[in-house]
């Protein structure tokens, strides 16, 4: 019996090394619940139920949940799209260069472009608390697109640079006003 | 009257819990009320203990004490006690304004009052690591509380840290729990001699100092600190620099002089960790730019010069008869009276100036003439002045080393920056009067005035506080003879040339070291490093 | 079962948290480190015919059930730990667009 | 980089033979005083058997107060960080539209039952066999979860879980308050010592099902918090 708890213990070891330098966030995901498991058996054979099933039930279950919401959440490049207020349907092609510009910046940077529309609120409301990362405009008389976001944005930045080609977009800041109390 | 110190935590949380079921924001003064009935029960239960000094330990559970938790409280836990309820009410006086509708701040801040003052009276080991996490989940959240980007980033920076401090307090626990079979401070220190020349003892010890290292901002590893200072609002910076630091010295005289009774002697180390870290804060301190960043690297070094003091303590009880000890557990109580003081003033005057730059803020004085009074009360406070209660503390530590000549040169520099640093920070006061509107509020003054009239009894009338508290009969005629005013009045000089000389022309050294800030990566393995340093000095 | 390995878990938790290049993998490695010494505490605590601490009769050898009952303790803590801290890593990437821990310094 | 990581190896290492030096004379001094007095009188004091549960409710029931604590408060952080005032019924996200796999449901309708039966058995006797308040109130909130995964629509109202759990933290606290009026003393079994071990765990059995719930709630409203991050 202890021989078994030995062995677990280096597979162990092996696995939290394989957490440690792995690079892909979804593979970690797998590989921590696999450490939280054989955590939780290594548990059950020092004699401690309890622990073990706290464990599996916290770390194995609810905690990797977590990650990947969290993770997939920080895929998502969210636009607020002012311009159109029809019904946007995933697999319907966003037609207009404008929108071919941005799936070409979200798809270099991997990431999934999330376009959303009517939601009201300000513009700091939106940006800091509703996660929204650019605000497509477009003003009513002219051609041109209107694109606001933060100024502290590092992928705002990267995007200005991507879109200086095409004529027609207007690029807006918002300054992130700092609590100065 | 026994079960007082239960009330002390549970009171503020059963408020907390209140403040958050009520709708209406009416119930935001319920707030006071607890504040009012702490107050009260703080007075009774001292008047209590001193009147019957044995009745200090609540077992709960009525079970042996080797094996159930214990609330201790002795002199030293009610300073401690009594500086928190103040240091309480005084914030909720400052924030209660501005933040009048937020009922989530009033309940975070009620909550981490209560767990505070149960982190100040347990005897239990595994408790206080409990109150400590708390304690930083609490405080990330108030550091994060107004959503900006540059407070989430601090606040994730400042909890990893701490928790990872944290889990090397409880490695040190753990490692104690198997070698004396309990985890009770009071049993294990009647017990410490049996083992404590065994190496796994002297390994426990040093995970526990290390942790506390990170949590008391040590020299090493206080990097969190400026960065959390940066960002919080002005009354949470207050509590963090003012109480929530002093917390893990508290916790540090706990562990090293009460429970470890200086088993290592290790303070002689302790004392320059104490004197690095005020060195180089003050050298920081003097070469930032921003209003708040000029504090927090000032609350390093302040914490370092606590811990020189601190660091001649020989077990608990000598705390009050050491002058050098007793100055280090006073310039603790000072300097959460000025340092909070300072906070919040800078806050009033960042809210009202919209810049949180040095050289742009100007002519304070003539535009918020009284906040501008208070502040130099703190100044003159902080700098050491006499007549207020920095000198007091500081001419008690002084007194620690008084032969000791390297000492007393290391002292006296740091002294210099200090107000080398405070110069710099006294520039925003001259200056023309600036057109800006200045909104009264009262519930404020009162609150920093409240501060500025603290440090001012202290240091008016410290010795018949002395007799009549800690029957301590030191420096009657302190203020008698005249060589202390010259000598600070030659060191202001001093300091007033060096920096019109030397940091207005901000050198590249001063750049530098507001250039570089250390990442989060680099302060883990400086965790590391510590560790393996403190472990050389115990085990060799 | 010796506590040695389980201290070279709670090493490696601490290698990663010193090398991760983005927050979540620090996350990870606090949870490595926790998990880490919890083994380190259960390891410590055994001995040979140790039972589960469940008192069927009343004379018999149970393992040292203190560890246990602090640990459940711990594993609640290091939970909420790691779920405000990716709370907060997920609002630090919508608002400054990176999580890396090198694009924390960059003064604007 | 790779220098700076050589040393960090180095210098862990380092760690790792102070552990192992200190280590070395650890088996003579081990102490078992505890262990002996929880075997003899675990049981008789406590009435449950299971030891770790008379622990964590018993003998240091300050801690799992504090417990909840920590968790009563992670919990309105994290409710508060995520809470946003912009109000968006309508709004609908292009990536949310994919519904979940049917496999999915239908397996999930199946596990449901049993995990919530399994969350139930373990909160009820959490004295006699493994498990108690915490395990069983994250077992029944994994069942939850599933509850959110089948259809992402289910608005909950996220107020009422955090007054509902503020109420279970101000009750666990007057629950354990009581043994101070029968016993006389504080945060302990309010069922005189020298009862029936039977009458005993019926405190046991009320405070497992109060922090069972209060685990629940709190992870299932972390949970919704995180699902509608940003929404």
């Amino acid at each position: 019996m202890p021989e078994l708890a030995l062995v677990l213990q280096m597979f162990l070891i092996i696995v939290a090394i394989a957490i440690v330098l792995h690079k892909s966030k979804f593979t970690i995901i797998i590989l921590i619940s696999a450490f939280s498991l054989i955590a939780a058996t290594l548990y059950m054979m020092n004699q401690a139920p309890d622990v073990a099933i706290a464990e599996v039930a916290i770390n194995a279950a609810i905690i990797p949940l977590i990650y990947v919401i969290s993770i997939s959440r920080q895929r998502e490049f969210i636009v607020l799209d002012k311009i159109r207020h029809g019904f946007i349907d995933p697999n319907e092609k966003l037609t207009g260069e404008v929108y071919e510009a941005l799936t070409a910046f979200t798809s270099k940077n991997n990431m999934k472009l999330n376009v959303c529309c009517d939601i009201s609120g300000s513009e700091e409301v939106l940006t800091r608390d509703l996660n929204v990362d650019l605000i497509l405009d477009k003003l009513p008389d002219s051609e041109t697109y209107i694109l606001k976001g933060r100024a502290s944005n590092l992928l705002f930045a990267r995007l200005k640079e991507d879109t200086k080609d095409i004529e027609h977009i207007k690029i807006e800041l918002i300054e992130d006003g700092d609590a100065l109390d | 009257m026994i079960y007082a110190p239960v009330l002390f935590v549970f009171i503020p949380i059963i408020i907390a819990i209140a403040v958050f079921l009520i709708k209406s924001p009416k119930a935001h003064y319920l707030v006071f009320l607890s504040q009012a009935a702490l107050i009260v029960l703080f007075v009774l239960y001292a008047l209590f203990l001193s009147a019957n000094p044995d009745q200090n330990i609540i077992v709960f559970g009525g079970w042996d004490a080797r094996f159930a938790i214990s609330f201790y409280n002795d002199w030293l836990s009610l300073v401690f006690i009594g500086l928190t309820i103040f240091m309480w009410t005084v914030i909720l006086l400052y924030t209660f304004k501005i933040n009048y509708a937020q009922k989530k701040l009033f309940f975070f801040l009620m909550f981490l009052e209560g767990v505070f003052l149960g982190l100040i009276q347990t005897n239990d080991l595994f408790n206080m690591f409990v109150f400590l996490e708390l304690t930083t989940v609490l405080v990330t959240i108030l550091i994060v509380y107004r959503k900006g980007g540059e407070a989430f980033k601090a606040g994730l920076q400042y909890m990893l840290l701490n928790t990872v401090a944290a889990m090397f307090f409880l490695i040190g626990i753990i490692l104690l729990y198997y070698v004396y079979g309990t985890i009770n401070i009071r049993v294990i220190a009647s017990e410490i001699a049996l083992y404590s020349d065994y190496n796994i003892v002297k390994f426990a010890y040093v995970l526990m100092i290390t942790g506390l290292c990170v949590k008391a901002a040590l020299f090493p590893l206080f990097t969190w600190l400026p960065r959390a200072h940066g960002v919080a609002q002005a009354s949470i910076s207050a509590l963090l620099s003012g109480l929530i630091v002093k917390a893990a010295l508290y916790i540090f005289l706990r562990v090293n002089f009460d429970m470890f009774s200086n088993a290592y002697s290790m303070s002689e180390m302790f004392f320059w960790l104490g004197a690095i870290s005020a060195l180089v804060g003050v050298v920081i301190a003097m070469s930032q730019k921003d209003l708040k960043q000029i504090l927090a690297y000032h609350t390093v070094s302040q914490v370092g010069i606590i811990m020189m003091g601190l660091a001649a303590t020989g077990p608990i009880e000598t705390l009050f008869t050491n002058p050098a000890a007793f100055g280090g557990l006073l310039h603790a109580v000072n300097h959460a009276v000025f340092k909070s003081l300072l906070f919040l003033a800078a806050g009033s005057i960042i809210r009202v100036y919209q810049t949180k730059k040095v050289y742009e803020i100007r002519g304070v004085f003539k535009t918020m003439p009284w906040t501008a009074i208070v502040l130099i009360v703190a100044m003159l406070s902080i700098t050491g002045a006499p007549f207020f209660n920095g000198f007091i503390s500081k001419s008690l530590i002084k007194y620690g080393f008084k032969q000791d000549a390297l000492k007393m040169i290391v002292f006296t520099i740091v002294n210099l920056g200090t107000m080398i640093s405070f110069v710099k920070f006294s520039q925003i006061l001259f200056g023309p009067k600036q057109k800006l509107i200045v909104d009264r509020q009262y519930k404020q003054h009162f609150a920093m005035s409240l501060l500025a009239i603290a440090s001012l009894v202290i240091g008016l009338a410290y010795y018949p506080i002395f007799k009549s508290l800690f029957a301590l009969t030191w420096g009657g005629a302190l203020y008698l003879d005249y060589l202390i005013y010259i000598e600070y009045i030659g060191y202001m000089a001093l300091a007033v040339l060096i920096f019109h000389f030397v940091v207005k022309r901000d050198y590249l050294p001063f750049r530098l070291l507001r250039g570089s800030p250390i990442s989060f990566l680099t302060a883990n393995s400086i965790f590391v490093f510590s560790m393996i340093v403190i472990g050389l000095f115990v085990f060799l | 079962m010796n506590p040695i390995l389980s201290f070279v878990v709670i090493l490696i938790g601490i290698y990663g948290l010193a090398v991760s290049t983005n927050i979540i993998k620090s996350v990870f490695c606090v949870t490595i480190i926790e998990a880490g010494l919890i083994l380190l505490f259960l390891n410590l605590g055994q001995y040979e015919g140790g039972l589960i601490p469940i008192m069927e009769a009343l004379g018999i050898e149970i393992v040292d059930p203190i560890p246990q009952a602090l640990m459940i303790t711990t594993i609640v803590i290091g939970s909420t730990i790691t779920s405000l801290a990716l709370m907060i890593s997920i609002k630090i990437f919508h608002i400054t667009g990176s999580i890396e821990w090198k694009d924390f310094l960059k003064r604007k | 980089m790779p220098l700076t990581k050589y040393i960090l190896i180095i210098l862990l290492g380092l760690v790792l033979a102070m552990f192992i030096v200190s280590f070395a004379d650890y088996q003579e001094i081990y102490n078992n005083i505890s262990r002996l007095f929880y075997e003899t009188n675990g049981f008789l004091d406590t009435g449950s058997r299971n030891i770790v549960t008379a622990i964590y409710l018993d003998y240091r029931l300050f801690d799992s107060l504090f417990e909840a604590g920590i968790l009563l408060v992670a919990v309105s952080g994290i409710n508060w960080i995520s809470q946003h005032g912009a109000e968006q019924e309508n709004a609908h996200f292009m990536l949310d539209k994919f519904k979940t796999p049917e496999l999915f449901i239908t397996f999930s309708r199946l596990v449901y039952p049993i995990m919530l039966l399994f969350g139930i058995y373990i909160v009820l006797n959490g004295h006699n066999s493994p498990g108690g308040g915490f395990q069983g109130g994250a077992v029944i909130a994994s069942a939850l979860l599933i509850l959110f995964y089948i259809d992402l629509k289910k608005s909950t109202n996220m107020r009422v879980i955090m007054t509902i759990e503020k109420w279970l933290f101000v009750s666990l606290v007057s629950i354990s308050a009581i043994s101070l009026l029968t016993r006389g003393v504080l945060f302990t079994n309010f069922i005189p010592l020298d009862a029936d071990a039977d009458l005993k765990s019926i405190y046991l059995i009320a405070l497992n099902i109060i922090i069972g719930a209060k685990v629940a709630l709190g992870l299932t409203a972390v949970f919704i918090a995180f699902l509608k991050e940003g929404r």
